[in-house]
C-alpha cells in the first residue's frame, strides 16, 4: 500500500493511545474542570505495577489485566480521597496545582521502587503482527485499538442514557449547587477518577508491551493533552477524537517534513482551530450573559 | 494592637506602605540584602541571585495570570527570547548592560503581542495552551538558528561592563538581579493601584462588566501581556548574565510550569505572594535534601541509591501539605496574621 | 417529618466576620415560617447553614446547634441533609447555566426514581405553564425572572418535606409571584411540606406565614406569629412602607434626611 | 594549601544528574569514583590522606549545575571535581572553574568544547562527534556499501553525533540516504520507520537515549525493516540487553572501554567492585563506573606525585605529565601539554542477545 | 412626545436568538431628566433592551441614537465615555475587588494615567488617584456604604452588592442610568431608599434614569412614564396611572389582585 495510508494507519494508532490517555482527562474535567497533570503518572505508575505482576506470574495475560484493573480502582479512589477530597470548595488552581505536585510524587515514588532504568515488558511485543494497509501492527496495538472503541462506545452509552453524565456537567458548573440537589459531590468525582485511571491503567500496560516501562512514559499525559483541547476539554468523546487527529497530524509531518516538526504539527493543528473554535471541537461553550 | 489607623487626607489613603513602621521593615530588609554578599558563602548569594530572578519572572507572570486571569505557559518563551536577546547582542555586538536588558525586555514585549491575539478570543486553559504552543515555536527557532543562538550545543554569555563596572562577578550579577526585583516590585505594585491594574483585574473578574466601564478588552488583554513578557525578558537577560551559559533545556514547559507554581503557592494576584513564592519553590530543592538528611539517618550521603527519588517525595509532599492547609496562598495567611495583629486583642483566634 | 430546631446559632465568616449571633428557632412539621431583615442581615446565612453549604464560602457554625428531629445538621455532609428532605433553593438562582432547563429540573429530582421525576416533571409544568416552550433551551440564555422559576420548580422536583425558599419572588413578575405565592400557601396542606421563606416582600411573606422572625444585624429581633407582626407599627412602617396614618405612603414622599432605624445597636 | 586539602584528607567532588532522563548517569559515575577512593584509602590513602566523595545532583539543569557546584565549592570545600555533569553544564560551570582553576577531570566525555588546552578540565574518552565518526568507520570496514541513515535526538547529545556522521560521509564517500532529528521526548517512531522503508536504507546511526533507540530498533523489525543498526558507548549498559530486546541482536556499538559483560577483559574491575562496593550498587555498575574509577586513579597518581603539598596547580601539571597510566581497567590514559581528551583507541561491540551480551566485531 | 430633543432615541428595534424573538420593532424616546420606567412580564425582552443600547448585541434592525450620535457606530467600551452606565439585573461585579476597588474601575473612563504613569505612580497619576479616591467617597457616603468600604464584593449580601452596582454605575458620571432590576432583593425600607437615591440622581444631577422594574410601588411613585413590554412587543406607553388602567397590561403582567 501506499506510504501515505501507511503513515495514517500508524498515526491513527498512536493516536488511539493519544486519545485514550485524553478521554481520561477529560472525565475528570468534565465533573471538575480540574486538569489532572497526573494523568500521565497514573498510568506509568499502573504500567509498572503490571510490570511487576507480569514479572511474578510469567506474564499471564488474565492476572495481569485483573491486577491493572484492581490497580487502577485502588488508586483513583485513593486520589480521590487523599487530594481531591480534601480540596472540595478551594480553588480550581490549587487543586490542579495539587495533581502538578501529585504528577511530582508519583514519579518519585516509582523511581524509588522500581528504579530509574527502563525496562522491557516481559513478553512485551509478543506474537505475529498483522498488516494493515502496509503498515505492520502488533497485537498489544490491535487491543489498544479495540480498547479504545470499547471505551468510546462505552462513554457514549453512558453519557446518553444515564443521568449521571448530566450531573457530571451539573457538578462541574457549581459543585455547592449539586450538594443541594442531593448529588454525591465526592462519589461523583471519585467515579470520575476511578475511570480516568482504568483509562490510563489499561493504556499504561499496553504502552508498556509496545514500548518499554521507564519514567519517560509519564510524558505521554502531556503529549495526549492537546488531544484534549483539540475535543474540547470537557467532552470525552472529543478527546477521544482529538487523540486520533493529533497521532495522524504528527505521522504526516513526520513522513512528509521532518521528525522535528511532530510536535509543532499537532500544536499547528491546534491553533488553527482554536481561530475558529474557541473551545475546542466539541467543548462547552462558555455562557456569558448579563 | 495598631492605633492611628484612621487617615487624614485622600493623598494617605492611596499610600502604598500606609504606616511608617512598615516602611523601617522594608529598609531593614533592604540593608540585609545589600550586605548579604559581603558576608554569606558564595553559593547563598547565588541562591539570592536564582530567588530574584525567579521573583522578577513569577511578578511579570502574576500581573497577567494571576490579575489579568490569562492563564499563560508560555513564559519560558518570553524568557528564552529576553536571555538569548541579552546573549547575542552583549557577547556578539558588544551592547552595554543597559540597552541589552532594555531590549531583551522590549523583543519580549513585542513579540507578546502576538502571542496576546488569540487571548481576545480565548479564556482559560484553550488559551493556556497557545501560549504553550507559542513557547514551543520560539524554542524550535532558537534550535533552527544556531549560527545566532549556537544551536542546541548552546551559547557561551560575556558579562558587559556598566559605566565602567565590570559586571564579571557573582555580587555585580547579585546586585543587578536585586535592583532589578526591587524596580519591578515597585513598578507591579504601583500598576496594581492605579487605573491599569485595576482594569486588569475587572476584565478577569467580569469583562463585559469591565468594557461597560470603559475598559478596552482588546488593549488590556494585550498590554498584560506586553508588560508581563517586558518583565520576563529582563529576568531573562539577567539570568543569562547570571548562568553565562545558556542552553535550549533551560526553557522548557517545566520552567512555565515552575513559575506558575511560584505564583499559586504564593498567592495569585498578590505581589508580595509572588515573591514568596520564588522564595519557596527556588529553595524547596535545597530544603527537601535538607529535610531529608535529618530523616534520612543512615544513608546522610547523597550517593545512596535512592535519595533523589526521596528528595522528590519530600518536594512533593511539601507542596501538597502546603496547598492543603493553605489553598489561597501565602499571600493570604499573611493577611490572616497581619489582621490578627492589628487588631489584636480583638481579633477571633483561629480554631 | 422531624422539626428543625435552631438553637443559639453563631456564624461566623472567615474567622473574622460574624453574620449570626444567638439566633433560635424552630420550624414545625407543615408550618410556613418566614424571616425577615434587612441586607445583610444574616437571613441567606442562616439558610446556608441549615444544609450545610458554608464551607466553601469560609463560614462556620461556631456555636449553638442545628437540629433536625435526632439529626444533628452541623456535622451532616449537605447531599445527606438533601436526602433527609431539606431542600434549599439559594439565592441569585445558581442554575446550572450550561444545561438545558428540563436537565436542571432532572437535577432538582436527582435522587428520585426515574417514573416519579418524570411525574414531578409535569407538576413543575403545570405550576410555571411559561417553562415549557423554553425545555430545551440552555438554562443560562433564560431571562432572569425565567431562570427564578426553573430555580424554584428545580427545588418542587423532590419531594422535600422542608422547603427553605430564599426570596423566591426576586425579579419575577407580580403576576408570577401571586402565583408562587398561592403554591407556597397550598403546600403545606396539600402535601405537609414545611416552608421556611426569607423573603422581603413582607406584606406576600406574612400573608403566607404562620410564624415569623425579624433578623436584624444577625440576631432576632422580633418573633411572632404572622398577624401580629403584620400589626405591629415597626414592621408596618419599615417592612411594609404604610405611614403613620394605615395608608400606602408613596415613595416621593421619603424624607432626604431618613435614616435607617435600628432596634439594636 | 589550597581549598579542600587537609593532613587527613582530601575532598574530591562532582556535580551529576541523579533524576531526570539522564539520572543514571550520576549514580553510576559516583560508584566508580567511591570504588576508586575506597581502594586508595584501602591503601592508607595518599601521603596519609583520605579521599572523601561529594557529589551534587544538578537534576541536569545547567543553572542547577551551576549552583551545586558552588555549594560544593562553599561547603564542601572542593579540592577537584570527578564529574561536570553534561555538555551544556559544564560549559556553564565552566567559568567559575576557571576562575578557581579547580582541576576536572571528566569520565563522560561528550563535547569538545569543555576541553580547551589552557583550562584545568580533562576528559577520559572521546567526544561524541568522533566516536560516531570513527563507529562509521568501523561499521563501514565490514559492510561497505550500505545506504545510510542517521537517526539523532535533537539536542546537544544528538548533534554532534550528526556532525561526526556528516564528516564520516564526506570523508569515507559514503551513501546517505536520509538524515532525521527527533525530539528528545519522542515516543513513538512509526513515521520515522516508514520513512527510512521508503528511503531504502540499509544501515542505521542511531543517536538516542538507549530507551529510545531500542523503541526505534523494535518498531523496525515490526515494519519488517532488516537493516543493521550502530550505536554509540551510551547504549553500552546491561540494561540496553533486555531492552531492545531479540529485535536488538547484533546491533553494533562503539566504545573504548571493554564490556562490563566481558568477565576477561572486565576481570580486575569486577574484583574491585565485589571488594569495595555494596552487593545492589555492583549490579549497576557500568562503563561510566569503570571510567570514574580511572578517573580517581588518575588524581591519585597525581595528587600523589604533589607530595605533601598538595596545591591545584600541582595536580594540574601533573595531570597533564600523566602518561600511559593504567589503572588496570580499560586503556592507558594519557595527557600532555595542551592534550586534555585522552581518546584512547576503540572498537566495535556487539550486542548478543541470546548470551545477555556485549562481544567485541574483531 | 416631548418638545425638548430626547437624550435617547430608539427607532424599530429588532432582535432574536435563534429562533426567539426577543424584540419587535420597538421605538422609544427619553427625555432628558425624566425617569422611565419599563415593565413587562419575564422573558419579555427588557434586559436584551439593555442589552442593545450597551452595544453588547447587534440589534438586526434598527436605529439607537444617543445625544444626537448614532450608538451603532460605537463599542460597548465607549459608553462609559459618551455618558452611559447601567447596573446588572444579575450582578456584574469584579469579585475580587473591595467596594472601593469596584467603584474606582467606574472611574476608569474618566482617569488618564497608562502604564508608564502607573508604574511610576508619581505626579499626575498620583493627583489623579487622589481625586479619584475622593469623589469614590462621596458616592460611598451617598450609598450610606461606609462600613463595607473594605469588604471584599464577594462576602457582602446579595442586597448590599446590588448597591455597590449602583455606585459603580455613577462612578462613571453617567448622563443617562439604566437600571436593571435595582430594588430586587431588597426590602421595603431599602427600595425607598433607592427610590429616593434616584429622585436625587435626577433632582440634583440631572441624570435620566431609564429603569426595568418588577416593583410596581417604585414604577408607580416615581417614573414619569412607563412603557410595557410582551414578547418583545411594546404593548403600551404612558404615565404610570394610564398604563396600570390599560387592560392589556393587566392580563399579561399585572394579574388580577393589583389591578
Ligand atoms: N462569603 C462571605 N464571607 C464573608 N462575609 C459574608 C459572606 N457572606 C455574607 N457575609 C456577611 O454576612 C452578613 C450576612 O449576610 P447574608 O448574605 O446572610 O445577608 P442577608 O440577610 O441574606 O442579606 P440580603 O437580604 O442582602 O440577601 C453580611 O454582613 C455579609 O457581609
Ligand atoms: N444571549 C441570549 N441568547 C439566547 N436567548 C436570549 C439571550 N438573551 C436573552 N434571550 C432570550 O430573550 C428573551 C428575552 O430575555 P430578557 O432577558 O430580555 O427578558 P426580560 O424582559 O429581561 O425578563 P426578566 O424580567 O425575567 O428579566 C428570553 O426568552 C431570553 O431567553
Ligand atoms: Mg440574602
Ligand atoms: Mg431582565
Amino acid at each position: 500500500m501506499s506510504y501515505l495510508s501507511s503513515l495514517v494507519v500508524s498515526g491513527l494508532v498512536v493516536g488511539t493511545m493519544y486519545g485514550l490517555v485524553a478521554m481520561g482527562f477529560a472525565i475528570i474535567f468534565k465533573v471538575s474542570r480540574v486538569v489532572n497533570f497526573a494523568q500521565g503518572e497514573v498510568m506509568m505508575l499502573i504500567a509498572y505495577i503490571s510490570f511487576s505482576v507480569a514479572l511474578r506470574t510469567n506474564g499471564s495475560m488474565p492476572l495481569v489485566v485483573l491486577s491493572v484493573m484492581a490497580s487502577s480502582v485502588l488508586l483513583g479512589i485513593l486520589i480521590e480521597r487523599l487530594v481531591v477530597r480534601p480540596m472540595l470548595g478551594q480553588p480550581i488552581f490549587s487543586l490542579v496545582m495539587m495533581t502538578i505536585a501529585l504528577a511530582v510524587l508519583l514519579r518519585s515514588v516509582i523511581g524509588l521502587v522500581w528504579g530509574t532504568d527502563p525496562m522491557r515488558m516481559p513478553g512485551g511485543s509478543a506474537g505475529s503482527s498483522i498488516d494493515v494497509l502496509g503498515t505492520n501492527i502488533q497485537p498489544a496495538q490491535i487491543a489498544l485499538v479495540g480498547i479504545y472503541l470499547s471505551a468510546c462506545a462505552g462513554i457514549w452509552a453512558f453519557l446518553r442514557y444515564s443521568v449521571l453524565g448530566i450531573a457530571m456537567r451539573a457538578t462541574a458548573t457549581d459543585p455547592t449547587v449539586a450538594l443541594l440537589m442531593g448529588l454525591s459531590v465526592s462519589k461523583l468525582y471519585r467515579v470520575a477518577w476511578i475511570l480516568s485511571a482504568i483509562l490510563a491503567g489499561l493504556t499504561g500496560l499496553l504502552f508498556a508491551n509496545i514500548y518499554h516501562v521507564g519514567l519517560d512514559m509519564g510524558h505521554v499525559g502531556i503529549q495526549a493533552f492537546p488531544a484534549v483541547i483539540l475535543g474540547g476539554l470537557d467532552s470525552v468523546l472529543g478527546a477521544a477524537l482529538g487523540g486520533l487527529v493529533i497521532g495522524v497530524a504528527e505521522n504526516l509531518a513526520g513522513g512528509y517534513i521532518g521528525s522535528g516538526y511532530k510536535e509543532i504539527a499537532g500544536f499547528a493543528i491546534i491553533l488553527l482551530v482554536m481561530m475558529v473554535r474557541p473551545h475546542g471541537l466539541f467543548g462547552e461553550k462558555d455562557i456569558e450573559r448579563v | 494592637m495598631r492605633t492611628k489607623t484612621f487617615s487624614e487626607s485622600y493623598r494617605a489613603l492611596t499610600r502604598l506602605v500606609p504606616y511608617m513602621d512598615t516602611w523601617g521593615w522594608y529598609a531593614s530588609l533592604m540593608l540585609v540584602l545589600v550586605v548579604l554578599p559581603l558576608v554569606a558563602p558564595a553559593y547563598i548569594a547565588n541562591y539570592g541571585t536564582m530567588i530574584f530572578i525567579a521573583a522578577t519572572g513569577a511578578v511579570g507572570l502574576n500581573l497577567v495570570t494571576g490579575t489579568a486571569g490569562m492563564i499563560s505557559l508560555g513564559h519560558a518563551g518570553f524568557l528564552a527570547l529576553g536571555a538569548y536577546t541579552t546573549a547575542i547582542l552583549v557577547t556578539d555586538h558588544g551592547w552595554g548592560l543597559l540597552p541589552a536588558m532594555a531590549a531583551s525586555g522590549g523583543l519580549s514585549a513585542l513579540v507578546s503581542l502576538l502571542v496576546g491575539i488569540p487571548s481576545l478570543r480565548l479564556k482559560g486553559l484553550y488559551l493556556a495552551i497557545t501560549t504553550l504552543a507559542f513557547s514551543i515555536i520560539v524554542t524550535t527557532l532558537i534550535l533552527e538558528t544556531s549560527s545566532l543562538t549556537g544551536g542546541s550545543g548552546g551559547k557561551t554569555v560575556t558579562r558587559p561592563s556598566f559605566f565602567g563596572l565590570s559586571m564579571d562577578s557573582g555580587p555585580a550579577i547579585y546586585y543587578l538581579a536585586l535592583a532589578v526585583v526591587v524596580v519591578t516590585v515597585l513598578v507591579a505594585l504601583n500598576l496594581l493601584r492605579s487605573r491599569v491594574g485595576r482594569a486588569w483585574s475587572a476584565l478577569h473578574d467580569y469583562d463585559i462588566a469591565a468594557s461597560l466601564m470603559g475598559i478596552n478588552l482588546r488593549s488590556y488583554k494585550l498590554l498584560a501581556f506586553a508588560v508581563s513578557a517586558f518583565i520576563a525578558g529582563v529576568a531573562g537577560s539577567v539570568l543569562a548574565l547570571h548562568l553565562r551559559y545558556l542552553n535550549i533545556d533551560s526553557f522548557a514547559l517545566i520552567t512555565s510550569i515552575e513559575v506558575l507554581t511560584m505564583i499559586i503557592v504564593g498567592g495569585l494576584g498578590s505581589v508580595q505572594g509572588a515573591v514568596l513564592g520564588a522564595i519557596v519553590i527556588t529553595l524547596l530543592p535545597e530544603l527537601s535534601g535538607r529535610i531529608f538528611d535529618l530523616i534520612g539517618g543512615p544513608m546522610r550521603s547523597l550517593s545512596a541509591a535512592n535519595a533523589p527519588e526521596l528528595k522528590g517525595v519530600i518536594y512533593a509532599l511539601v507542596i501538597m501539605v502546603f496547598l492543603r492547609f493553605e489553598p489561597d496562598g501565602m499571600a493570604s495567611r499573611w493577611k490572616h496574621i497581619k489582621r490578627f495583629w492589628s487588631d489584636w486583642p480583638y481579633a477571633r483566634k483561629s480554631k | 417529618m422531624p422539626k428543625l430546631t435552631v438553637t443559639n446559632a453563631q456564624i461566623f465568616y472567615d474567622d473574622s466576620i460574624e453574620a449570626v449571633r444567638d439566633v433560635s428557632f424552630m420550624v414545625p412539621p407543615g408550618k410556613v415560617i418566614t424571616i425577615l431583615g434587612a441586607n445583610g442581615s444574616g437571613k441567606s446565612t442562616l439558610l446556608k447553614a441549615i444544609s450545610g453549604i458554608l464551607k466553601p464560602e469560609k463560614g462556620a457554625l461556631v456555636a449553638g446547634s442545628i437540629q433536625f428531629g435526632d439529626e444533628d445538621l452541623s456535622v451532616t455532609p449537605s447531599d445527606e441533609i438533601v436526602r433527609q428532605g431539606i431542600v434549599h433553593v439559594p439565592e441569585g438562582r445558581r442554575l446550572f447555566v450550561n444545561l438545558t432547563v428540563e436537565e436542571n429540573l432532572i437535577m432538582g429530582g436527582a435522587t428520585r426514581s426515574r417514573a416519579d421525576r418524570a411525574q414531578s416533571l409535569e407538576r413543575v409544568y403545570t405550576v410555571f405553564p411559561d417553562l415549557v416552550d423554553h425545555r430545551q433551551r440552555i438554562a443560562g440564555y433564560l431571562s432572569g425572572g425565567q431562570q427564578q422559576m426553573v430555580a424554584i420548580g428545580r427545588a418542587l422536583m423532590s419531594h422535600p418535606s422542608l422547603l427553605m425558599l430564599d426570596e423566591p419572588s426576586l425579579g419575577l413578575a407580580p403576576k408570577i409571584v401571586e402565583q408562587i405565592f398561592e403554591v407556597i400557601a397550598r403546600l403545606p396542606a396539600e402535601q405537609g411540606i414545611a416552608i421556611l421563606l426569607v423573603e422581603q416582600n413582607a406584606s406576600l411573606a406574612l400573608s403566607v406565614a404562620d410564624y415569623g422572625y425579624v433578623l436584624e444585624r444577625g440576631r432576632v429581633a422580633f418573633d411572632g406569629t404572622a398577624e401580629a407582626l403584620a400589626s405591629s407599627s415597626e414592621i408596618q412602617e419599615f417592612y411594609l412602607g404604610m405611614s403613620a396614618t394605615d395608608t400606602k405612603r408613596s415613595m416621593r414622599e421619603v424624607k432626604h434626611y431618613r435614616r435607617r432605624k435600628r432596634w439594636l445597636s | 594549601a589550597d581549598p579542600g586539602v587537609t593532613d587527613k584528607e582530601i575532598v574530591i567532588g562532582g556535580v551529576a544528574p541523579y533524576t531526570g532522563p539522564a539520572g543514571q548517569l550520576g549514580y553510576t559515575i559516583t560508584l566508580g569514583l567511591r570504588l576508586g577512593a575506597e581502594e586508595i584509602n584501602a591503601a592508607g590513602g595518599i601521603n596519609g590522606r583520605k579521599i572523601k566523595v561529594i557529589v551534587e545532583d544538578d537534576q541536569y539543569v545547567p543553572a542547577q549545575s551551576v549552583q551545586a557546584l558552588q555549594k560544593l565549592i562553599d561547603v564542601h570545600n572542593v579540592f577537584a571535581l570527578g564529574t561536570i555533569s553534561g555538555g551544556s553544564h559544564g560549559l556553564a560551570m565552566m567559568p567559575i572553574l576557571e576562575k578557581n582553576k579547580i582541576p576536572v577531570i571528566n569520565p563522560a566525555v561528550t563535547t569538545e568544547a569543555h576541553y580547551a588546552p589552557n583550562r584545568p578540565v580533562f576528559g577520559i574518552g572521546m567526544t561524541y562527534q568522533d566516536g560516531s565518526y570513527e563507529l562509521l568507520k568501523a561499521v563501514n570496514k565490514l559492510h561497505p556499501n550500505e545506504k545510510w541513515a542517521s537517526l539523532v535526538q535533537d539536542d546537544e547529545s544528538g548533534a554532534p553525533r550528526e556532525a561526526g556522521y556528516d564528516r564520516a560521509v564526506k570523508e569515507l564517500n559514503l551513501n546517505s540516504v536520509l538524515k532525521q532529528r527527533f525530539k528528545p521526548k519522542q515516543i513513538d517512531f512509526s513515521s520515522e520507520i516508514l520513512r527510512l522503508k521508503a528511503s531504502g536504507v540499509t544501515a542505521i546511526h542511531l543517536g538516542g537515549l538507549p530507551a529510545i533507540n531500542s523503541a526505534i530498533i523494535k518498531e523496525a523489525k515490526k515494519q519488517g525493516l532488516n537493516v543493521k543498526f550502530a550505536g554509540l558507548w551510551t547504549d553500552h549498559t546491561p540494561p540496553m540487553i533486555d531492552l531492545a530486546g531479540a529485535e536488538g541482536d547484533g546491533m553494533y556499538i562503539y566504545d573504548f572501554v571493554p564490556s562490563i559483560t566481558d568477565k576477561v577483559a572486565s576481570g580486575k574491575f569486577l574484583g574491585l567492585a565485589e571488594k569495595y562496593l555494596p552487593k545492589d550498587d555492583q549490579a549497576k555498575a557500568n562503563r561510566y563506573t569503570m571510567l570514574a574509577y580511572v578517573a580517581m586513579k588518575v588524581y591519585g597518581n597525581a595528587i600523589a606525585a604533589c607530595g605533601k603539598d598538595v596545591t591545584r596547580a600541582c595536580v594540574v601539571a601533573n595531570i597533564e605529565k600523566t602518561k600511559n597510566f593504567s589503572a588496570g581497567v580499560g586503556a592507558p590514559v594519557s595527557f600532555g601539554p595542551g592534550v586534555r581528551l585522552s581518546a584512547p583507541a576503540g572498537g566495535l561491540l556487539k550486542i548478543d542477545f541470546a548470551g545477555k551480551q556485549f562481544v567485541p566485531v574483531k | 412626545m416631548t418638545a425638548v430633543d430626547p437624550l435617547l432615541s430608539i427607532r424599530g428595534l429588532n432582535m432574536r436568538f435563534g429562533g426567539v424573538k426577543a424584540l419587535t420593532d420597538v421605538s422609544m424616546d427619553v427625555a432628558p431628566g425624566s425617569i422611565v420606567s419599563i415593565i413587562g412580564p419575564n422573558g419579555a425582552g427588557k434586559t436584551t433592551f439593555f442589552n442593545m443600547i450597551c452595544r453588547l448585541y447587534e440589534p438586526s434592525a434598527g436605529q439607537i441614537r444617543f445625544q444626537d450620535r448614532d450608538l451603532l457606530h460605537c463599542k460597548p467600551h465607549d459608553l462609559a465615555g459618551q455618558g452611559i452606565s447601567r447596573t446588572f439585573q444579575n450582578l456584574a461585579l469584579f469579585r475580587h475587588g473591595t467596594v472601593v476597588d469596584n467603584l474606582l474601575v467606574g472611574m476608569h473612563a474618566h482617569l488618564k494615567s497608562g502604564v508608564f504613569g502607573g508604574a511610576w505612580y508619581w505626579g499626575r497619576t498620583s493627583r489623579e488617584e487622589c481625586m479619584a479616591r475622593e469623589r469614590v467617597e462621596t458616592i460611598i457616603e451617598f450609598l450610606e456604604i461606609e462600613e463595607i468600604r473594605h469588604q471584599p464584593v464577594s462576602t457582602l449580601s446579595y442586597g448590599l452588592q446590588k448597591r455597590v452596582e449602583l455606585g459603580r454605575a455613577l462612578a462613571t458620571q453617567p448622563k443617562l442610568l439604566l437600571l436593571d432590576e435595582m430594588v430586587s432583593g431588597m426590602n421595603h425600607e431599602e427600595t425607598e431608599d433607592i427610590a429616593r437615591f434616584v429622585l436625587d440622581l435626577r433632582d440634583e444631577l440631572g441624570i435620566t434614569v431609564l429603569m426595568i422594574e418588577h416593583d410596581m410601588d417604585v414604577v408607580m411613585d416615581i417614573s414619569d412614564t412607563v412603557h410595557v413590554l410582551n414578547f418583545g412587543c411594546m404593548i403600551a406607553s404612558g404615565t404610570p396611572a394610564e398604563v396600570a388602567g390599560n387592560p392589556a397590561v393587566v392580563e399579561a403582567y399585572l394579574g388580577v389582585a393589583k389591578s
